[in-house]
């Protein structure tokens, strides 16, 4: 496929991309190329996408009947655990940052690469090793926990691979630390001359509020897992009643990173959809400052509100108060968001093109999931619902609904780019409304059933779940097919898809203005930024509504102080 | 930023200070604060390590000289362990017998 | 420490790359030292979490466990890690004034009072051995407090502590990495990044090690045996 | 049977109409801005369709006001919904001074039930309408969770602790009992049913077990058998060991200090592990810790119940030293709670009174409505 890119590039285009720079194991495997390290992330997160979609199958199918007829009840429990544990730590979160993230950042700010490349690729090799740890508990026998390994069951009862299991996710966590310390470090000091903060593009906004969270929340859920690991092999420990600890405690700790990392996997997946808004209807993003700094408000807010996973935890009622509070404090600025993507739209000139149907999709099902949060937030209503189904449907909503559809549109938008070939527009419709049918059909079923009572991580359930079950389980199948439509055809693409030219869809991005694929060195000169972001027609055509200035102010970068 | 270079006087310095404040520590410990008011010497020890801790930070460290961003994130750190601490001991300190042994 | 040399003994000539100048290669390299020590405190912000509310719990058990400790090995060892911070920023000023030989000494020196506090604390942990006193099956327990919670206290002990050695060894490694190329001179006052970063690193171990020595060795001294 | 709205769980407690309030409301916020939402934006992607593959929109900078706007007033729902849901949770947490007490003990993967008249039962549990209950409930090993959909309440039952979960039930039936934590293998087997009856009905089913002995004489026989008499005193007046009479719910002061509350925490780790806190005065460790080898939970509760039949009086009183003075003036009429001891010793010391297996609780059974 890499000659067949380079002959029919624009005249513009270099002979030598960062895809046909070399060949064979080696020069992947060895690579410093964030590009290439990238496609590296993509590879491997696929896998465990699939992996993880797999066991989502099984367990719809299991649940299709109230009695649990196809596994056993501990098979059922290693299912679930193993879906979640495997589509939250090993798909979603590095997903979009490790892999558009990786690919774009250095990119859109004008830089060669990110500041360490070598630390990139490391983080590559421990997010693999992590896997690897995981999957080793798996086959030898998985795990039963639950993906949030509440003590003591985990520390003490489970007779299951726990630390493997442990194992895999404090390796992994070291690699999302290093993946954000290198994105910090890369907006701070490698922005191109005139790539100022308030030109940025909003996806390098989320990121530098996605890595935030990376480096101050994941090491405390390394911390708990050894902790947690240690107490299971030496039978003492802090969390475990019976040696005088406390389970409370680890509940604390695990959320403190836990629901921060609900974050993680939203913002990068905004960042996309603020990109997507923004150029397929060839408009500004209204009120850049604030998409921009509602990113970081959720960073910063995100942090303070994890006790909200534990009203019925024997957490202090008056701490509840006050996480519950906060939770309702952080929605705003998601809340923010969406608005602001509505007016986006407002006198723009929209296309129909899939990225732009799947950033659509996600407004919808974000705001659904997100306002269902808030149900989840409301003390008196949260003490009927937690663990129930309804929050099953509340998380699916968020993160399938909103995290992966950001993925999927972002994936298609920038295809041509990453691989220098077009996906077919037409499959790629029809596959993004399979997958929104799928996905609803699959997921709001689940709310009803939450609110009638059914508990979550149920094998058995009670007959009268049943109807609602079998909706979700048609539904998942559809979204499954839904689902394995884009895989193949981008597989197809990177062979027979359509050429793409440097800058198909006729943006002003910066990573529009080199070749597709990109040269190694992603521009042949340092590209001098003069335009704002989203900047489609001249400044001095720009309309105000209301008083707010474009969110151009000179920046001050900090090293110069 | 070209970097600034601390004078060696500094360092000794520094190093002095710690050192005092080590032995101040360790003699503050033997001699029963609680009787002032109930956890003073809790309050003393801490006090004299953050005081240690923020000399080295300062001098050692080169944050006196070095960038404003440095400093937000040497202060960022400081903050979110805060966040982390006051948080969960608002749990456990508003529980009527939260910290009583269990 | 990985951030800082990486880097920059891969090129033959010590500007990568992918960096534009010098200058901007150093930032990168001291911004990318602090974002890592930032994760470092929330890592040890976990244990010091946990110590904080079992001491609340529990203060007659840990202020009994602590007497126990040994607070003169303890006491010497923060001395020794004091005066290594010290002849580490020394290093880092030779580096940086481009004296080589002190700035090779120092760093030796440094790396000695590395090794002394380790042994030292091994010499602590063979008595904690030999008196039953590490959490597990073993542990046995005498004085007066419940054993459950003073054995809590050990298991936070040996956590702590050991967490903190561990980043000791790895100090260890990178400063006996720093000897190595400073005596091929390659650090130059224009480029010393590495040693800058590596004193970074060293003075954090340090600060974590100030907090240790009064939490676990002296709260409770004063209420005697 | 099911309620007038399809997929809606059945109401079966005076604090389901509360939940479902809260719900309806989030529902229709829900519905509004989605609707809001989507048909603005369905409306703009129609209206402002790309019509020439070369037009430039004129760009729109933002509005102060705009952001503010909408900022703001979500803010303000937002604090609604808030306000709404702790009151209701506060509802839930006060707990009643007339409640009938019942002991819950999970351990994987059942729920075992003893009534203060002495019913043993597993996973089932009958109580009569229109009485306020109150379970006290522990585990045997994991964290499980009491959860009953149609009394819309749960509670996490957390190992070596009491938590507290009250209710009234307001109609007759048969619902499902769920463990809703996760607790292992057999966590989706470990429910049961709540079989509410008429007052009439239930004393019948009552006196269908009279001739089980209570908690309280249980525990008595558990005083003697374990040798507590040889130190506390054989009506429990004291020796060796502090004196019991009156114990419960008064201040305790311990070696070292501080005063804890003598609530069934502070009872059930004193057996537990009796280093941990020590009453002034008895320095030197005489008693031994009883581990789940001796004492099953189960049996804890039943000394702490004759603990508690040791001090009638005292256990008035200063239950609300440890209540909100926030809360003082609440309404009493909450249904059901979901918060531990922490959240709720002061309530449920008042109400130990109230509920005092000798002086009240045991006739509380007997002499439940309709007697
Ligand atoms: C991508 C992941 C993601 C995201 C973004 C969110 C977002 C939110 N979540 Fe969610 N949540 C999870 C993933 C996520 N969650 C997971 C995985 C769990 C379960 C963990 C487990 O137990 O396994 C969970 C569980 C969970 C709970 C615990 C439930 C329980 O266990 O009892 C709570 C409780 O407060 C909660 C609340 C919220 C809130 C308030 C938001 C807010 O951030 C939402 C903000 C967004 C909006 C509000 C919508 C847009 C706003 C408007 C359209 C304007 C109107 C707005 C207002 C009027 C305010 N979530
Ligand atoms: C990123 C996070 C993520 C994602 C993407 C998903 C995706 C899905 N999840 Fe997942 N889920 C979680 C995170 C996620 N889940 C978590 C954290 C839990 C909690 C676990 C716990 O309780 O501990 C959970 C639990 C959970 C439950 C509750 C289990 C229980 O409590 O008993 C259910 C039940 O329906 C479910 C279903 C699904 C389905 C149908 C999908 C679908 O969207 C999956 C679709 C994807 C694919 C199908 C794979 C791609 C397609 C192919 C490989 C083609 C081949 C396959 C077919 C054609 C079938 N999930
Ligand atoms: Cu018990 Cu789930
Ligand atoms: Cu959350």
């Amino acid at each position: 496929m890499e000659t067949s890119v380079t002959t029919t590039q624009p005249i513009e285009a270099p002979r030598l991309n960062y895809l046909n720079n070399g060949y064979g194991i080696k020069s992947w495997l060895l690579t410093r190329d964030h590009k290439r390290i990238a496609i590296l992330y993509l590879a491997s997160v696929s896998l465990f996408f699939m992996l993880g979609g797999i066991y989502a199958m099984l367990i719809r199918l299991e649940l299709l009947t109230p009695q649990g007829d196809l596994f056993q009840s501990n098979t059922y429990n290693k299912v679930f655990t193993q879906h979640g544990i495997i589509m939250v730590f090993f798909f979603l979160i590095p997903a979009i940052p490790a892999v558009l993230g990786n690919f774009l950042i250095p990119v859109m700010i004008g830089a060669k690469d990110l500041a360490f490349p070598r630390l990139n690729l490391l983080s590559w090799y421990i997010y693999v090793l992590g896997g690897i740890f995981t999957l080793w508990a798996l086959i030898s026998g998985g795990v039963d926990t639950g993906w949030t390994f509440y003590a003591p069951y985990s520390t003490t009862y489970s007779n299951s691979f726990v630390i493997l299991a442990g194992i895999g996710i404090f390796i992994n966590g070291f690699s999302s630390i290093l993946t954000g310390l290198n994105f910090i470090v890369t907006i701070h000091t490698m922005r191109a001359p005139g790539m100022t903060w308030f030109r940025l593009p909003l996806f390098v906004w989320s990121h530098y509020a996605t890595s935030l969270i990376f480096v101050l929340g994941t090491p405390v859920i390394a911390i708990t897992i050894l902790l947690l690991a240690f107490e299971r092999l030496a039978h003492v420990g802090i969390f475990d009643p019976t040696y005088g600890g406390d389970p409370i405690l680890f509940q604390h700790l695990f959320w403190f990173y836990s629901h921060p990392a609900v974050y993680i996997m939203i913002l990068p997946s905004m960042g996309v959809v603020s990109e997507l808004i923004a150029n397929f209807s060839r408009k500004n993003i209204f009120g850049y400052t604030f998409v921009a700094f509602s990113s970081i408000a959720i960073a910063v807010f995100g942090f303070l509100v994890w006790g909200h996973h534990m009203f019925v935890s024997g957490q202090s009622v008056y701490a509840g108060m006050i996480f519950s509070f906060l939770s309702f404090a952080v929605a705003i600025p998601s809340a923010i968001k969406v608005f602001n993507w509505t007016a986006t739209l407002y006198k723009g000139s929209i296309s129909y093109d899939t990225p732009m149907l799947y950033a659509l999709a996600f407004i919808g099902l974000f705001l659904i999931g997100g306002m269902t949060g808030l149900f989840l937030a409301a003390l008196g209503l949260d003490v009927h619902l937690t663990d129930t189904y309804f929050i099953v449907a509340h998380f699916h909503y968020v993160m399938v609904g909103g995290t992966l559809m950001g993925y999927l549109g972002g994936l298609h938008y920038w295809w041509p780019k990453i691989t220098g070939r077009m996906y077919p527009e037409g499959w790629a419709r029809f596959a993004a409304l399979v997958i929104f049918v799928g996905f609803n059909l699959t997921f709001f079923p689940q709310f009803i059933a939450g609110y009638m009572g059914m508990p979550r991580r149920y094998h058995v359930y009670a007959p009268e779940f049943q109807v609602l079950n079998v909706m979700s389980s048609a539904g998942a199948s559809i979204l499954g097919t839904g689902l394995l439509i884009p895989m193949i055809y981008f597989i197809w693409s990177m062979r027979y898809g359509r050429i793409a030219s440097a800058n198909p869809w006729k943006l002003p991005g910066l990573e529009w203005r080199t070749s597709s694929p990109p040269p190694t060195e992603n521009f042949e000169v340092t590209p001098i930024v003069t335009w704002e972001a989203y900047e489609f027609a001249p400044p001095e055509s720009t309309q105000v509504v209301g008083k707010l200035q474009p969110g151009d102010k000179p920046d001050v970068p900090a090293l110069q102080t | 930023m070209s970097e600034h270079i601390v004078s060696r006087k500094i360092y000794f310095a520094i190093f002095g200070a710690l050192m005092v404040f080590t032995a101040l520590t360790v003699f503050a410990a033997f001699i029963d604060l609680d009787r002032v008011f109930h956890g003073a010497n809790t309050v003393v020890a801490l006090t004299i390590a953050v005081i240690k801790a923020t000399l080295v930070v300062l001098f050692f460290m080169h944050v006196r000289y070095s960038s404003r961003l440095t400093r937000v994130i040497v202060v960022a750190g400081i903050f979110w362990l805060g966040i982390m601490f006051v948080l969960t001991v608002s749990d456990y300190m508003t529980r009527p017998n939260g910290l009583v042994p269990q | 420490m990985a951030v800082g040399h990486v880097e920059t003994h891969s090129a033959q000539t010590a500007l990568a790359h992918h960096f534009d100048n010098m200058e901007q290669q150093r930032e990168a390299g001291s911004i990318g030292m602090w974002v890592f020590l930032v994760q470092e405190i929330m890592f040890f912000g976990g244990l010091f979490l946990a110590y904080s509310i079992f001491r609340a719990k529990f203060p007659e058990a840990f202020a009994a466990a602590s007497n126990h400790l040994n607070w003169k090995l303890g006491g010497i060892n923060t001395v020794v890690l004091i005066v290594s911070s010290l002849t580490m920023a020394l290093a880092v000023y030779y580096a940086q004034v481009g004296k080589r030989r002190p700035q090779i000494w120092f760093l030796t020196v440094t790396l000695l009072l590395g090794a002394t506090f380790l042994v030292i604390k091994g010499f602590e942990y063979a008595e904690k051995f030999r008196d039953h006193l590490f959490p597990g099956p073993g542990f046995h327990w005498e004085g007066h407090g419940d054993p459950n919670q003073v054995q809590i206290f050990f298991w936070i002990y040996f956590a702590m502590t050991g967490l903190h050695a561990l980043h000791m060894i790895i100090g260890i490694g990178i400063i006996s990495y720093l000897i190595f190329y400073a005596r091929r001179g390659r650090f130059t006052p224009e480029y010393h990044a590495p040693v800058e970063i590596s004193g970074l690193y060293w003075h954090f171990v340090d600060i974590v090690w100030i907090f240790l020595f009064p939490l676990l060795y002296l709260l409770g001294r004063h209420l005697g045996e | 049977m099911q309620s007038w709205l399809p997929f809606m769980p059945e109401k079966a407690s005076t604090f389901a109409d509360r939940v479902d309030g809260l719900y309806f409301y989030l529902v229709g916020l829900t519905a509004f801005f989605t609707l809001l939402i989507s048909i603005t934006i369905i409306f703009f992607v129609i209206k402002y369709r790309r019509r020439s593959p070369t037009e430039v929109p004129r760009p729109i900078a933002g509005s102060l006001k705009l952001e503010t706007l909408w900022s703001v007033i979500p803010f303000l729902i937002a604090m609604s919904i808030f306000v709404w849901g702790a009151s209701v949770y506060f509802a839930q947490y006060r707990m009643p001074k007339d409640a009938m007490e019942i002991y819950v003990v999970g351990k994987q993967w059942m729920w075992k039930i003893q009534h203060t008249t002495g019913q043993r039962e597993i996973n089932e549990l009958h109580i009569p309408v229109g009485r306020k209950i109150k379970l006290i409930l522990t585990t045997e090993d994991v964290i499980h969770d009491f959860f009953v959909p149609a009394f819309r309440t749960k509670a996490d039952v957390v190992p070596g602790r009491y938590t507290t979960l009250w209710f009234e039930a307001t109609k007759p039936g048969r619902y499902h009992l769920f463990c809703a934590e996760y607790c292992g293998t057999n966590h989706s087997g470990m429910g049961g049913w709540v079989t509410v009856m008429d007052p009439t009905d239930f004393d019948q089913w009552l006196s269908g077990g009279a001739n089980q002995e209570s908690p309280v004489t249980a525990g008595q026989k558990l005083f003697q058998a374990q040798g507590c008499v040889s130190c506390h005193g054989a009506q429990g007046e004291g020796g060796k060991g502090p004196p019991l009479i009156g114990v419960f719910g008064s201040k305790v002061k311990l070696e070292g200090g501080e005063t804890v509350e003598a609530n069934e925490d502070y009872i059930r780790n004193s057996i537990r592990n009796p280093q941990s806190q020590i009453v002034e005065g008895f320095r030197q460790p005489l008693m031994p810790a009883y581990y789940k080898e001796q004492l099953s939970e189960e049996h804890v509760l039943q000394l702490i119940s004759y603990i508690k039949s040791l001090s009638p009086t005292k256990a008035q009183g200063n239950g609300s030293a440890t209540t909100a003075p926030a809360l003082q003036n609440k309404e009493q009429t909450g249904t059901a709670t979901t918060t531990t001891t922490q959240g709720t010793t002061g309530a449920n010391t008042k109400d130990a009174a109230g509920s005092n297996p000798v002086i009240k609780a045991q006739p509380g059974g007997r002499k439940s409505p309709g007697q």
